[in-house]
């Protein structure tokens, strides 16, 4: 769901920047805290397998497949200033490597994949994971990936550049994302159960605020 | 000479529980060249972390250079190459790998550009700079690696098999640039050919984690009994030569045990064998 | 090879190979290839918000000129910039296709009982060639500039330093990991006959996932190893490597500048 | 015998445009124990894929047992190692990777726990089975990879140096079980030592991709002129021997020349010599 420029209003576009320049900003410093400067590229070697594991096609029934986001499951892997940090990479490699979206609209798509993404799932699974640990990461990817469809609908729906207003916009976004976040939800949890089995001690019995990637959180 | 590492009784189990070496006690001194040996699995890469600082063992202590127990300390003055380069070449290019010791010792930006163009020539990696280190074939990854430790030019360099992939003709210019390196030398490896020309003393691990010696290059790589006690084999010149010629006369290089055979050239002469 | 862990390998066999056909222009001697890639960077972002902002065909066909322009100077063939960036205008102009009847205006023609209006079209075209123009920029700007020159770029123009590395350490592992996964599915098909179901597919989609993770995260623990060993406890401070802005480089600013003042004058003149 | 690889015209280029291969034709016939070699980055591994059908060729054509060009075809009959075995072991244990190949070609449970409780047993990965494969030494990584190639018994192997890091025991003991291989093997490395006892017939890889020869072990191995215009160094016998004793009496592996050795005993003898 990279948005592509020409999509949204300069204004619009602005206040994103802003937005997730802030986050990003934040998560900086929360991160140099967390690891101190020298250990922080590090994150980047977890950034690149969550990319990675992107292009990893999961069957799904008609016969075709789905892919991983993986924002939630950063955000629950790394804790939320680590994640944040690790899927702005990701994205600013989509946009200069690969060519997804657009410059002026990558402060969007970072608003939209790298912050509130990550930041939903990541509260999702907080607040969920008493109740059921794998139930709570499907919900955290299922919720994070239609709250990040809300923003881009509202983004795209308050922008003239758009035809279609938000009334349109945001249902169209939610209601299609809400479907493809099982698969999405389906995905973090199938992952997550697999990583919590293996190596508990990397994402159980730790306070949620710890990171848990390695050398990153030991 | 004083010592420039110096650990006791050096304990580590990795968080599953494998306990990877027990109870070492090893003291490097300034200059010396020594061999770390000893089979696969037995600890080698694990006790090369542990006195590099980069990870910290269960028990035991290391001291730096007689003044201090923190490598980070001391950690420009240290060379630790990781066993895999995919480990140690963490930049977008070669050059960029090479350069970036010196450029985190703070070194002046010619001087760091006259050191990395000189390794590269001498480690055929000249035209290969600009490559990322993941488009490389496997010796040019392990070329590349030791390129980036001796460009920061540390004064003890622990190298953990820095020969597995490289060929011959590289294997020979690492050895010289690792021989003239004026500082400290410590090699790990499972394989002992490689040893006499580098050490003078070696030390072997035993398979459960523990020292099996510490003695000249000489005294270990003669001892079958002690070599097959830990599970490794003799130099090929020391399996050729043992028991045909007293045990100080053996050769440990490929050169020595080529002048001794030019020596007894005649006896070989297949006319005069039979 | 079976089902759609096959597809994996094709998806990642695709991506690497626009990645390096990308650097393959990206290394030929053009305009922008010569640029500063501070210049660069902010030049076509310039130029992307000058679209952005334009609300006239008129200004967004002179954007698509320019572009054009820059592209052959750069030695980056037009069809291969076409190809690149069609698709995407071209799925957003069927969304906004809808809006030719819906939009109030003259009647230009009735198709099925529905008016297609001369507003409607307007925007239709405007909307489409705004979304093209910004995805051919993007698309120059990977074409033109080697990701470890926006990387310095990035570096130089004051992005947090922990950020950059961040970027640079994901772009280094990347290609790595991408390998390692095509490997861990090709080693895995390899030794494996025989078609797998929807269930057998997940099963193994999950193992391989998670085992990857779970490599993933041991990996980071050894590369920490490595960038201690070299950097000691200091943030990582490579060398620069910006140089002077040549003529070159300042023209295209001029230009880029110019564009942009002009779109936002023309957009918000009475 | 029938053919079983046969590459004409082989070339690749990488996408950055790094030409490994150049027009290369080499036919491997049933049985044949072949030895690829060359330096480094000469293109081993690119011509290991490139048979193994891991990479499609920018040019050229293998053809498997032939009757198909598509490896897919006949994937269970190609036991492809790669270099790095980090790339070659995906599940979640070792034993779980050796078993990988047996389960999906149907072997019968008892059989494949039998056949993965032997190659266990013999590459030493017996306590190792419940572990996962990245936290193994890297000696004990590349024996649980050949371990796993060899599970499921594939008629053609084609193993990138598959004795970089382990230590001298376990060489012997990989090299056993190759030799042992009922098929057809095809050794790619660029260290000579481990030739002669694996190989009976040696293709050279120059440093430019192509060719250089293609020819019995004996004849490559020996002759000195040949393998330095590749870059390459004979193995430790024949630089010991080499000119001492003819060309076609030269020892190739350690063990002839210990023979050989044995039978000059008296010249060696140090009493004797002087
Ligand atoms: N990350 C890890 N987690 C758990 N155990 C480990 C890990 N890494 C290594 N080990 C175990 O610790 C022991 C020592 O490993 P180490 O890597 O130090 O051996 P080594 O002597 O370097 O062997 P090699 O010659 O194969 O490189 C081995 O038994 C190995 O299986
Ligand atoms: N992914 C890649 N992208 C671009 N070039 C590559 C890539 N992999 C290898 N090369 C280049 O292709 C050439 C052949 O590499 P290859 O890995 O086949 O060499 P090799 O003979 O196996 O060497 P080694 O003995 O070091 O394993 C080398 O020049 C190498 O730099
Ligand atoms: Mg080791
Ligand atoms: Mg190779």
């Amino acid at each position: 769901m990279h948005i592509p420029d020409g999509f949204l209003d300069p204004r619009v576009a602005g206040l994103f920047w802003l937005g997730s320049g802030v986050a990003i900003g934040l998560a900086v410093r929360r991160a140099r805290g967390e690891l101190g400067d020298e250990r922080t590229p590090l994150l980047g070697v977890v950034a690149a397998g969550i990319f990675a594991a992107q292009m990893l096609n999961w069957p799904i029934p008609g016969g075709t497949s789905a892919h991983f986001v993986g924002g939630a499951f950063a955000g629950i892997l790394l804790g939320p200033s680590l994640g944040v940090l690790a899927m702005t990479a990701v994205v600013t490699i989509q946009a200069f490597v690969f060519g997804d979206g657009g410059i002026v609209a990558l402060g969007a798509n970072l608003f939209a994949m790298a912050v509130v993404d990550v930041l939903v799932g990541y509260a999702l699974f907080r607040a969920c994971r008493g109740v059921h640990e794998t139930g709570a990461a499907a919900i955290a990817g299922w919720g994070a990936i239609t709250v990040s469809a809300l923003v881009v609908g509202l983004g795209v729906g308050f922008s003239s550049a758009f035809a279609y207003a938000v009334g349109t916009t945001v249902p169209i976004m939610v209601v299609g994302h809400a479907l493809l976040g099982l698969v999405e939800g389906a995905i973090t949890a199938a992952v997550y159960g697999y990583v919590a089995d293996a190596r508990p001690d990397l994402v159980l019995g730790r306070s949620a605020d710890e990171a848990a990637a390695p050398e990153v959180g030991a | 000479m004083e010592p420039v590492i110096d650990a006791r009784g050096l304990t580590h189990a990795y968080p599953d529980g494998t306990t990877a070496l027990r109870d070492v006690d090893v003291t490097i001194r300034r200059g010396e060249r020594v061999a770390v040996v000893g089979a696969n699995g037995s600890g080698k890469s694990t006790l090369q972390l542990a006195l590099g600082g980069l990870v910290a063992p269960s028990a035991g202590e290391v001291t730096y250079f007689g003044e201090t127990t923190d490598a980070e300390a001391v950690r420009e003055r240290l060379g630790v190459l990781l066993q895999d380069p995919d480990d140690y070449l963490f930049n977008t290019t070669v050059r960029e790998d090479i350069e970036y010791g010196p450029a985190q010792l703070g070194l002046p930006r010619e001087r760091a550009e006259r050191r990395v163009a000189a390794l590269a020539d001498e480690l055929g990696l000249t035209d290969l700079l600009e490559r990322p280190p993941f488009r490389l074939s496997g010796g040019e990854k392990q070329r590349a690696a030791v390129a980036s430790v001796l460009a920061f030019d540390p004064d003890v360099l622990l190298l953990d098999e820095p020969f597995g992939a490289v060929d011959a003709h590289y294997r020979a210019r690492i050895r010289d640039l690792v021989t003239a390196h004026d500082g400290t030398v410590v090699l790990f490896t499972p394989s002992l050919d490689a040893v006499p020309e580098i050490a003078e003393r070696v030390v072997v691990v035993d398979r459960d984690g523990t020292l099996a010696a510490d003695a000249p290059a000489r005294d270990v790589l003669t001892d079958r009994d002690l070599l097959s006690d830990v599970g490794l084999r003799p130099p090929t010149t020391v399996r050729l030569f043992a028991g045909l010629v007293d045990d100080d006369a053996i050769p440990l290089t490929v050169a020595a045990a080529r002048d001794l055979l030019d020596d007894a050239r005649s006896a070989l002469d297949p006319q005069r064998r039979r | 090879m079976s089902g759609v862990l096959a597809r994996t390998v094709e998806t990642i066999t695709g991506a690497l190979r626009a990645v390096f056909a990308a650097e393959r222009i990206a290394d030929a001697d053009g305009f922008l290839q010569r640029r500063d890639p501070r210049v660069a960077l902010c030049a076509l972002a310039a130029l992307a918000l000058g679209v952005v902002l334009t609300r006239t065909l008129g200004v967004a066909l002179c954007f698509a000129a320019l572009t054009a322009a820059l592209a052959r100077l750069s030695a980056v063939p037009l069809r291969r910039l076409f190809a690149r960036s069609a698709v995407v205008p071209l799925v957003s102009a069927l969304v906004v296709l809808p809006q030719a009847v819906l939009l109030p205006g003259d009647a230009l023609l009735r198709v099925a009982g529905l008016a297609v209006t001369d507003a409607g079209v307007a925007y239709v075209l405007l909307f489409t060639v705004r979304v093209g123009v910004g995805v051919a920029l993007l698309s120059l700007l990977v074409l033109t500039t080697p990701f470890s020159a926006v990387v310095a770029a990035l570096r130089d123009l004051r992005v947090p330093v922990a950020l950059v590395w961040v970027v640079a350490v994901t772009y280094r592992y990347l290609f790595l990991f991408f390998d390692e996964l095509q490997r861990l599915v090709l080693a895995r098909n390899s030794r494996t006959t025989g078609e797998t179901g929807l269930r057998g597919g997940w099963r193994d989609a999950r193992r391989i996932a998670g085992t990857f993770f779970l490599r993933t995260l041991d990996r980071g623990e050894r590369v920490g190893r490595g960038m201690r060993a070299r950097g000691g406890a200091r943030p990582p401070s490579p060398y620069g490597r910006s140089r002077r802005l040549d003529a070159g480089d300042c023209a295209l600013l001029a230009l880029a500048g110019v564009a942009v003042v002009a779109s936002g004058v023309m957009r918000w003149s009475p």
